[in-house]
C-alpha cells in the first residue's frame, strides 16, 4: 500500500491568491493512499524542505507530491530533498498548480478545483511510480578522430592537448584534406600551406596521438564512452617502421606519368609517391594499380633502391581493433563533377557546358592548385589545353549547387567567397587579364567577407554580371560563354581562354556507408545530421558521436575550425568524468512478450534498439527479440507508442502510471 | 490577456496531452506572464509527442474528456529529433480510425506549441474549450463505457445465468 | 507602360491571372528566383522586350498587362531551351503557351499581330482541311498581313519542285476534327476548361 | 539483308511531309523498304496541330495528338515519325495525358471517347539505331559515305524537354553521328547542333529565321562540315529553302546542302540516288555527291 505526502505551497501570495491550498491539502487527504497532506508558505525554502524531510522520516511516506511550481522550476531541490531523506528521488514529483493554474486564472472556485485535480493526476502517477536508478557507464578516455583534413586535425590536437589520447583516421596516404591543396585563403589571403603544415607536424609528433594514415573504419561496436573500433590499416606496401622517407624510391621508379590527384590530375606522379612534398607521414605509398611490378610482375626497382628495405609488396591490409570512449566524425567534402552522371543517379551533370568534355573548363580546386606556388605550373595561371596564359577568363558561381534541377538545392556557402578570391589571384598574377563572374547573388556574410568581395569588385577589377551560364562550347581555342545579364536585361556572350566554374560542395565519396557504420543519421544529400540546427550542431543524435567541418554541410575553414575545437570541447567535456550518470528515463523490453517485430528499432531516433538473440540452455537461437541499449536510448518513448504487444515500456511513463492518471479525470 | 471566468452551464473537460521539452514549457510561459485561459484543462506531460499512445486519447474520451489536445514541439524542432514525426504520421492514421467510430474530429485537436509560444498555448487551449463548449458533452463514449461496465458486472440475471451455464 | 512606376498593391498585383497561368502551364511561378539561365539561352530573347526572365518576374508581381502588353511572348519559338536548363524546373515554354492562349482569348492587347495571324490561319487551316495546306496558307498570310510580295520569288521556285501543292483535297476524318473544335468550345463555355 | 522476323511499323508522316518536306517522305519509304521493314501509313491522320496549337490553345493540341494516336492504333507497329515536330508534339501529348488527371479528362471530353495514348511512338532515328541497330546498319552498308564530313543538326525539339521525347541525351545525344558512323561518313563536331533555326516563324518573321538559320550554317561552315542532315522538315526548310537569302542578306557563301537522314542512310544502304528525292531539294547536294564518288 502507498503511502504518499502531499505538500501543497502558497508561494507567498503567488499561489494561494487564487487558490484555496488548505482545501486542496485537506481533498489531497481522502485520496486513497495518502498518508500525509498539509500546506506551507514557502516549501522551496530551508523550512520548507526540512518540513518534506521530516514528514517522510516520520510518515514513513512511499512517494512524494509537491503542488507547486513547474517541475522546470523546482524539480530538482525537491527530488534532492526527498533523497537526502532515504526517498528514491524518482518518486517525488511536482503538481504545479502555479504556472499552470493560479497564474493563469481568475476565478477562485474553479481554479481551486482544478489544483485539486492536478495534485490527484500527480498522486496516481506517484502511486504507481517505481523507484530508478540512475544509469552509469564507465568511460574509455580515448578518442577517435576519423578525417585528417583541418577540422579532423584541428580536434585532435585539442583534445591531444587536454592530456587524452587520440586516434586519427585518415584514408588517404597523407592527412591535410582540401585545406592542403589551397593557395591562399579568403579573407585574409595568407599561405593555406604555411599556415596548415605546422599543424600537420604537430600531429605527427604529438606524443598522445597515433595516426593510422591509409586507413578506414572497418566496424564500430557499442555505445558513449564504450565503442569498440575496428580499423583497417591499407596495404602501403612500404614499411612505415622501416622507411626513412629518404624517397629514392620516388626518384627512381619509372613508372612517372601518372595524373596526381593531389593537383587535380594536372601534374604528375610515380607509382611509388607521396601526395605532396609537405605530406604526414611522409612515408610513400605503391599505388598497386599503375605499379609495374604488382601489374606484370617485373621492375623492383623500389625496393632495390631501398637503403632500410622499406619496400614490402607482400604487405597486406591489417585490421586492428580500439576501445575508443568518443568519436569525431571529419571526413570533410567532396566538389561536384559536371561530367554526365551514372544511370540511376539522383544528380545530374551539366550537357550545356559540355559534360566536362571542354579542357579549359576546370573546377575551384583547380584554379587553386594551379595559383597555388607549390601546384604545376609554379604558380602560374595557364590553361591545360596549351599551357597558354588566359587573358580572358570566366567564372561561373552556383554550378551544381541551387539547382534543384541538379539534384542539389542548397548553397555551397563558400563559393562566393572563393571566387571573389580567385579573381584577386587571377588579378595579381594576369595583370593585363581580364575577369568575368557570373553570379546570382553575393554571399558573403562574415567578419571582413564583403569588404573581401567589394574589393575584388572595386580594386581588382572583377567584372561581376547577375546572371547564370546558360551554354558553353568551344569555339577554335575560345570557350564561347552564352550569359544573361538580368540587371540590365540583356544576353551577354564572352569569348573566354578559359572558364572556372564554383562546383556544389558535396558530402564525401561513401559518406552513407560510413554513417550506418557509425550509426548516425545523416540528410538526403548524405551530409551528417547535428542532434539540433541550433544548439547541438557539433553532437549527434548517438550519444558519444560529434561531428566537425564540412562533412555535416558545406563550411570554410573558420566555421571548420570553430567546429572542431568545439566538438573537441564535447569530448573533453564527457571525457572530465569517469563515470558517466544519465536520467533513467530509459526504454525496457520485456523479454518475455517481445515478438521480435522490431516495429520500435525502426522508429528510435537514436538507433538505440538492438536485435538479441534468446538461447536455451543447448545454445539454440530460439527467438530474437529487441533490446534497448541504455546507454543510448534518449528517453522519448516513441517505440512505447509504437510496439504493437505494449512489450517495450519507458521508465518513468508508463502506460499503467498513464491510465491510472487518465483514470482520474 | 483573455478576461474570463464565469461559470457556464456546461463546463467541458479539456484533456492536454503535451511533451515535456516545447509544450509543457510553452504552458509554463504562459504562466509566468500571467496569461488567462478557460480552466478546464488538465494537463499530462510526456517525454515527446512519439511517446502518445492513441489508445490514451481513446481512453481520456471513455473517462469523460469532451476534448482531447495532443500538443508538442514544431516538425523539425523535436527534443528527440523525430519523434514527433513519428507521432505525426500514427495521429493521421488514429484521426481516421476515431471518425470511423463515429468522434467528431472538432474534439480531437493537434497543434504545434513551442517553449516560447506561451500565446499560442492560451489560443490553443481556449480555442478548443470554447468550441467543446459548444458541441455539449461528448456523449458517445461515455456511453459506451456505461455498457461495458454492465457487461462486466456480474449482478445482470442474463450473465449469471450464462456463467452458471459454463460450470 | 515599361518604365512606368510599378505601384504594387493587393489591387495591382492579379494573383487570379497568375493563378491561371500556373494551371494552364502546369509549372510554378514562384519558384523562379531569377537567375536568367533561361533568358541566357533563348534563342529569341534578343527579340522580346521582356526576356524570358522579366516575364516570370513581371508573373511573380502580377503584373498581367505589362506581361501581354509587348510582343514578347507572341515571340517565343516554342523551343524548350528554357525549360530543360532551367534550375529550378520552371516550365517556361509551357507558361509561354499559356500566356499565349489567354492573350488570344482576350484578342490579345499584344502589338505582335503577325504570330497571331499565322497561328489564327494555321489552325483554321486544320479546321477546314484537316491538314495543312502551304500554299494557301502562304498566300493567306500575306494577303491579310497586306505583305503582298512577301516571298514572291520562293513560291514558284518551291512549286516548280513539287514542294507546294496546287490543290489540296478534304480530310475524310473532316468532321470528327470539327467535333474535337466544338466539343472544346462547349467546354470552355461551360466553364469546364480554360 | 531482310530481318530475321520481319518489324511492322505504323507511320504518322504529318503534314510537312506530304508538301514541302516530300523528299523526306520519299526517302523514307525507300529506306524502310530496303531495309525491309513494313510501313503502313495511318489511314486518314490529320495534323498534330504542330507548334501554332500549342502556341496558343494546348487542350487542341492534345486533342488532335490524342485522337490521331488513337486512329494509330487500328494499324499494326509502333507508330514510326519522321518529322521531329510531329514527333515532339505526339510525345508531349503522351507525357501530359498521362500524368496529368485533370487535362486527360477534358481531353476524352473533346475526342468523346477514351485518351488511349499508349503505343509507342517512334521516332525514326531511333528504330534504325535501337531497333534495327547500329552493328546491322553497318553490315548492310553497301556505299560507305567515305570522306562525307557531315553537321548532324538535331534543332530544338527531338531532345527536349529531357523527360518528354526520351530519345537521346537532351543536351549531348549522339544517335546521328552513331547512325552516321556506322555508314562509314565523318561526322564533325559542332558547336550549333541544338541551336533552334527560328522554325516556325518561317511564314510570320522570315528575318528571325534568317538569323538564326544563319548562325547554324556558319557554325557548319566553321567545323568544316561539307553538309548538313537533319531530321525536320522544318529545319529543313528554313537551312535548305531559305539558304539563298541568308547567303544574300549576311553576305555570306555557304552552299552546304541539306540532307534528311534517311537519305543518307537509304543511299549507303544502296538505294539508287534517283530514287530519294534529291531533285526536289534547293541547293542540289548531287554535285557535292558526286565530288565524293557516291553517286
Ligand atoms: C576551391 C576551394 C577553395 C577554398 N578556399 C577557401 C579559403 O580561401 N578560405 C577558407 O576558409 N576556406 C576555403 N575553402 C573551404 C575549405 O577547403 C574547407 O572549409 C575545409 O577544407 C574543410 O575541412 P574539413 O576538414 O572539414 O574537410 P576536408 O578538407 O575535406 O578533409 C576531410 C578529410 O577526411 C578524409 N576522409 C574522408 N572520408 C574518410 C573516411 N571514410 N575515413 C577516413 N578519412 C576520410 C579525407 O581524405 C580528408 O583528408 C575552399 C574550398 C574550395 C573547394
Ligand atoms: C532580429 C534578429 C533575429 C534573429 N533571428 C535569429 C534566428 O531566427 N535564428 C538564429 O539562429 N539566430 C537569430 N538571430 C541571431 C541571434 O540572436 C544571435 O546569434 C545570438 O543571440 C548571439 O548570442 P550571443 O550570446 O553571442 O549574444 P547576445 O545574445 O547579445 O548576448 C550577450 C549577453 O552579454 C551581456 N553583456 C554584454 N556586455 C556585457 C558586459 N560588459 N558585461 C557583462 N555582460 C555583458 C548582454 O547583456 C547579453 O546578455 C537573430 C538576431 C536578430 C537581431
Ligand atoms: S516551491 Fe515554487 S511555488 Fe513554492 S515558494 Fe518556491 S518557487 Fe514558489
Ligand atoms: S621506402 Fe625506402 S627509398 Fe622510399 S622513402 Fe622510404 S626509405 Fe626511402
Ligand atoms: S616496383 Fe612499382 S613502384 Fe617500384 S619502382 Fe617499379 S613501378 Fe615504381
Ligand atoms: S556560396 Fe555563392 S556561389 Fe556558392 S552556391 Fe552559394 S550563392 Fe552560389
Ligand atoms: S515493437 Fe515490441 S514486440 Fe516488436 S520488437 Fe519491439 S519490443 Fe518487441
Ligand atoms: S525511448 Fe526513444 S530513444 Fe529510447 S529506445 Fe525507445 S524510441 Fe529509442
Ligand atoms: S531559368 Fe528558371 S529560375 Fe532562372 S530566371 Fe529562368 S525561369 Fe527563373
Ligand atoms: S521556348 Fe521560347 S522562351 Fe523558351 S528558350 Fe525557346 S524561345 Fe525562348
Amino acid at each position: 500500500m502507498s503511502r504518499i505526502g502531499v505538500f501543497v505551497c502558497h508561494c507567498g501570495e503567488n499561489i494561494s491568491r487564487t487558490v484555496d491550498v488548505e482545501q486542496v491539502a485537506a481533498a489531497a487527504g481522502n485520496i486513497p493512499g495518502v498518508a500525509f497532506s498539509c500546506d506551507y508558505k514557502y516549501m522551496c525554502s530551508d523550512p520548507g524542505q526540512n518540513l518534506l524531510k521530516k514528514a517522510i522520516a516520520e510518515h514513513n511516506l512511499t512517494g512524494v507530491v509537491v503542488a507547486a511550481c513547474s517541475p522546470r522550476m523546482h524539480e530538482k531541490t525537491f527530488r534532492k530533498a526527498a533523497g537526502a531523506a532515504g526517498l528514491n528521488p524518482y518518486v517525488c514529483e511536482m503538481a504545479n498548480i502555479r504556472e499552470h493554474c493560479s497564474w493563469v486564472h481568475e476565478n477562485r472556485e474553479m481554479a481551486t478545483a482544478k489544483a485539486s485535480d492536478i495534485v490527484h493526476l500527480m498522486v496516481e502517477r506517484v502511486k504507481k511510480g517505481k523507484s530508478l536508478a540512475p544509469i552509469t557507464v564507465p568511460v574509455t578516455k580515448k578518442a577517435l578522430v576519423i578525417g585528417g583534413g583541418i577540422a579532423g586535425i584541428q580536434a585532435a590536437l585539442d583534445i591531444a592537448d587536454a592530456g587524452h589520447q587520440v586516434l586519427v583516421v585518415e584514408r588517404e596516404p597523407s592527412i591535410g584534406g582540401h585545406m592542403a591543396q589551397l593557395s591562399e585563403t579568403f579573407p585574409t589571403l595568407d599561405c593555406s600551406q604555411c599556415i596548415m603544415t605546422p599543424k600537420m607536424v604537430d600531429v605527427a609528433n604529438h606524443p598522445n596521438i597515433t595516426l593510422y594514415s591509409y586507413s578506414e573504419i572497418e566496424k564500430v561496436e557499442g555505445y558513449i564512452g564504450n565503442f569498440q573500433v575496428t580499423v583497417r590499416k591499407k596495404a602501403r606496401s612500404v614499411d612505415e617502421s622501416k622507411c626513412t622517407g629518404c624517397g629514392v624510391c620516388i626518384a627512381k621508379c619509372p613508372k612517372k606519368k601518372i595524373p596526381n590527384e593531389f593537383d587535380q590530375g594536372h601534374g604528375m606522379r610515380s607509382a611509388i609517391y607521396v601526395p605532396f612534398p609537405q605530406a604526414v607521414p611522409n612515408t610513400p605509398v605503391i599505388d598497386r594499380e599503375n605499379c609495374t611490378m604488382f601489374q606484370s610482375g617485373k621492375c623492383g626497382v623500389c625496393a632495390k633502391v631501398c637503403g632500410p628495405g622499406a619496400v614490402d609488396y607482400q604487405q597486406e591490409d591489417t585490421l586492428t581493433v580500439e576501445s575508443i570512449g568518443a568519436i569525431v566524425v571529419a571526413t570533410g567534402f567532396k566538389l561536384y563533377s559536371i561530367d554526365r552522371k551514372p544511370e540511376g543517379s539522383m544528380i545530374q551533370g551539366y550537357g550545356e557546358f559540355g559534360y566536362g568534355t571542354i579542357p579549359d573548363i576546370v573546377d575551384g580546386m583547380t584554379f587553386e592548385r594551379l595559383a597555388s606556388a607549390s601546384g604545376p605550373t609554379g604558380g602560374k595561371i595557364l590553361r591545360p589545353s596549351d599551357g597558354k596564359e588566359p587573358k580572358q577568363i570566366v567564372f561561373i558561381q552556383c554550378v551544381g549547387s541551387r539547382a534543384r534541377e541538379k539534384g542539389i538545392s542548397y548553397c555551397s556557402k563558400i563559393c562566393c567567397m572563393y571566387t571573389a578570391k580567385h579573381t584577386m589571384l587571377y588579378h595579381h598574377k594576369v595583370h593585363d587579364g581580364q575577369a568575368y563572374v557570373f553570379f546570382m547573388d553575393a554571399r558573403t556574410p562574415g567578419k571582413g567577407y564583403d569588404e573581401f568581395w567589394r574589393r575584388a569588385v572595386e580594386e581588382e577589377e572583377a567584372v561581376y554580371i547577375r546572371g547564370m551560364v546558360s551554354r558553353m562550347y568551344q569555339k577554335g581555342d575560345k570557350i564561347i560563354v552564352m550569359g544573361s545579364d538580368t540587371l540590365v536585361g540583356v544576353q551577354v556572350e564572352i569569348e573566354a581562354d578559359m572558364v572556372v566554374l564554383a562546383t556544389a560542395v558535396q558530402p564525401q565519396e561513401g559518406a552513407d556507408l560510413l554513417a550506418q557504420k557509425l550509426g548516425i543519421s545523416y540528410d538526403k544529400y548524405n551530409f551528417y545530421s547535428e542532434a539540433h540546427a541550433k544548439l547541438k550542431p557539433v553532437e549527434c543524435a548517438t550519444a558519444g558521436i560529434y561531428l566537425a567541418g564540412a562533412c555535416q554541410g558545406p563550411k570554410d575553414i573558420p566555421d571548420t575550425v570553430s567546429q572542431a575545437s568545439a566538438a573537441a570541447a564535447k569530448v573533453m567535456t564527457l571525457f572530465a568524468k569517469d563515470q558517466l550518470e544519465r536520467d533513467p528515463v530509459v526504454a525496457k523490453v520485456n523479454e518475455k512478450y517481445c515478438v521480435g517485430c522490431f516495429a520500435c528499432k525502426k522508429v528510435c531516433p537514436y538507433g538505440a534498439i538492438e536485435e538479441k538473440e534468446i538461447k536455451d540452455r543447448q545454445g539454440n537461437v530460439v527467438k530474437v527479440i529487441a533490446y534497448v541499449n541504455p546507454g543510448v536510448c534518449g528517453g522519448c518513448g516513441t517505440c512505447q507508442a509504437t510496439c504493437p504487444s505494449k512489450t517495450v515500456e519507458l521508465d518513468g511513463y508508463t502506460d499503467e502510471q498513464i491510465m491510472a492518471m487518465i483514470e482520474t479525470l | 490577456m483573455h478576461a474570463e471566468q464565469v461559470k457556464h452551464d456546461f463546463e467541458p473537460k479539456v484533456v492536454a496531452f503535451v511533451c515535456t521539452w516545447c509544450t509543457y514549457a510553452g504552458a509554463d510561459l504562459a504562466g509566468t506572464s500571467r496569461m488567462q485561459y478557460p480552466p478546464n484543462v488538465r494537463v499530462l506531460k510526456f517525454p515527446c509527442t512519439g511517446r502518445i499512445d492513441p489508445v490514451f486519447i481513446l481512453r481520456a474520451f471513455q473517462k469523460g474528456a469532451d476534448g482531447v489536445l495532443v500538443s508538442g514541439c514544431h516538425p523539425g524542432d523535436c527534443h528527440y529529433m523525430a519523434g514527433n514525426f513519428h507521432a505525426r504520421r500514427r495521429f493521421a492514421a488514429f484521426r481516421a480510425l476515431l471518425d470511423f467510430v463515429g468522434v467528431d474530429l472538432n474534439r480531437l485537436q493537434f497543434s504545434w506549441v513551442s517553449a516560447a509560444e506561451g500565446g499560442k498555448w492560451v489560443e490553443v487551449v481556449t480555442e478548443l474549450t470554447e468550441r467543446v463548449r459548444g458541441m455539449g458533452p461528448m456523449k458517445e463514449f461515455k456511453e459506451l463505457e456505461l455498457e461495458e461496465q454492465w457487461s462486466a458486472s456480474l449482478s445482470t440475471p442474463e450473465l449469471k445465468a450464462a456463467y452458471d451455464s459454463i460450470t | 507602360m515599361k518604365n512606368k512606376m510599378m505601384r504594387l498593391s493587393n489591387e495591382t498585383m492579379n494573383i487570379g491571372f497568375v493563378k491561371k497561368v500556373e494551371s494552364l502551364s502546369g509549372s510554378s511561378v514562384r519558384r523562379c528566383f531569377q537567375c536568367g539561365k533561361c533568358s541566357a539561352g533563348c534563342p529569341m530573347s534578343a527579340f522580346m522586350e521582356h526576356p524570358p526572365n522579366r516575364i516570370v518576374r513581371l508573373l511573380q508581381l502580377g503584373q498581367w498587362e505589362r506581361v501581354l502588353a509587348g510582343r514578347s511572348i507572341w515571340y517565343c519559338a516554342s523551343c524548350e531551351t528554357c525549360t530543360t536548363r532551367c534550375p529550378n524546373k520552371v516550365d517556361l515554354a509551357s507558361i509561354m503557351d499559356a500566356l499565349r492562349k489567354l492573350s488570344w482569348d482576350a484578342d490579345g492587347p499584344s502589338k505582335e499581330s503577325y504570330v497571331q495571324l499565322a497561328n489564327r490561319l494555321f489552325i483554321e487551316n486544320i479546321r477546314t482541311y484537316g491538314r495543312q495546306y502551304e500554299l494557301r496558307l502562304g498566300a493567306a498570310f500575306n494577303m491579310k498581313s497586306g505583305q503582298f510580295l512577301k516571298d514572291l520569288m520562293l513560291g514558284p521556285k518551291l512549286l516548280s519542285k513539287g514542294k507546294l501543292k496546287m490543290f489540296h483535297s478534304k480530310n475524310r476524318n473532316i468532321a470528327q476534327i470539327e467535333g474535337i473544335f466544338k466539343r472544346i468550345e462547349e467546354m470552355r463555355k461551360k466553364g469546364e476548361a480554360l | 539483308m531482310t530481318p530475321k522476323k520481319r518489324l511492322n511499323y505504323s507511320y504518322y508522316p504529318g503534314c510537312s511531309l506530304h508538301a514541302s518536306g516530300r523528299e523526306y517522305d520519299i526517302s523514307t519509304r525507300a529506306l524502310f523498304k530496303a531495309l525491309g521493314l513494313g510501313l503502313k501509313e495511318v489511314p486518314d491522320w490529320f495534323c498534330c496541330g504542330a507548334t501554332p496549337a500549342h502556341n496558343v490553345d494546348e487542350l487542341l493540341s492534345l486533342s488532335l495528338c490524342a485522337k490521331n494516336l488513337k486512329m494509330a492504333e487500328e494499324v499494326e507497329g509502333d507508330l514510326a515519325v519522321a518529322c521531329a515536330a510531329c514527333f515532339s508534339r505526339l510525345k508531349h501529348a503522351q507525357h501530359k495525358i498521362t500524368h496529368d488527371e485533370t487535362r486527360r479528362r477534358q481531353v476524352e471530353t473533346a475526342i468523346d471517347g477514351p485518351a488511349d495514348v499508349k503505343k509507342p511512338v517512334k521516332h525514326i532515328l531511333e528504330i534504325l539505331a535501337r531497333e534495327v541497330g547500329l552493328a546491322k546498319l553497318e553490315e548492310n552498308v553497301k556505299k560507305p559515305l567515305l570522306g562525307l564530313k557531315v553537321a548532324c543538326y538535331y534543332g530544338c525539339l527531338l531532345t527536349r524537354p529531357p523527360e518528354v521525347p526520351e530519345l537521346d541525351d537532351c543536351e549531348d545525344p549522339s544517335i546521328m553521328e552513331d547512325i552516321l558512323r556506322a555508314l562509314g561518313a565523318e561526322p564533325v563536331q559542332w558547336s550549333h547542333r541544338m541551336e533552334c533555326c527560328g522554325a516556325n516563324f518561317t511564314l510570320s518573321r522570315p528575318g528571325v529565321v534568317m538569323k538564326l538559320s544563319n548562325a547554324i550554317l556558319d557554325s557548319a561552315q566553321f567545323a568544316k562540315a561539307d553538309c548538313i542532315m537533319v531530321a525536320c522538315p522544318l529545319c529543313h526548310g528554313n537551312l535548305d529553302i531559305r539558304q539563298e537569302s541568308i547567303e544574300n542578306k549576311n553576305q555570306a557563301s555557304y552552299e552546304l546542302p541539306i540532307f534528311y537522314f534517311t537519305q543518307l542512310v537509304a543511299l549507303a544502304l544502296g538505294v539508287p540516288s534517283t530514287d530519294l528525292g534529291f531533285d526536289s531539294v534547293i541547293i542540289d547536294p548531287r554535285p557535292l555527291l558526286r565530288e565524293k564518288q557516291l553517286i
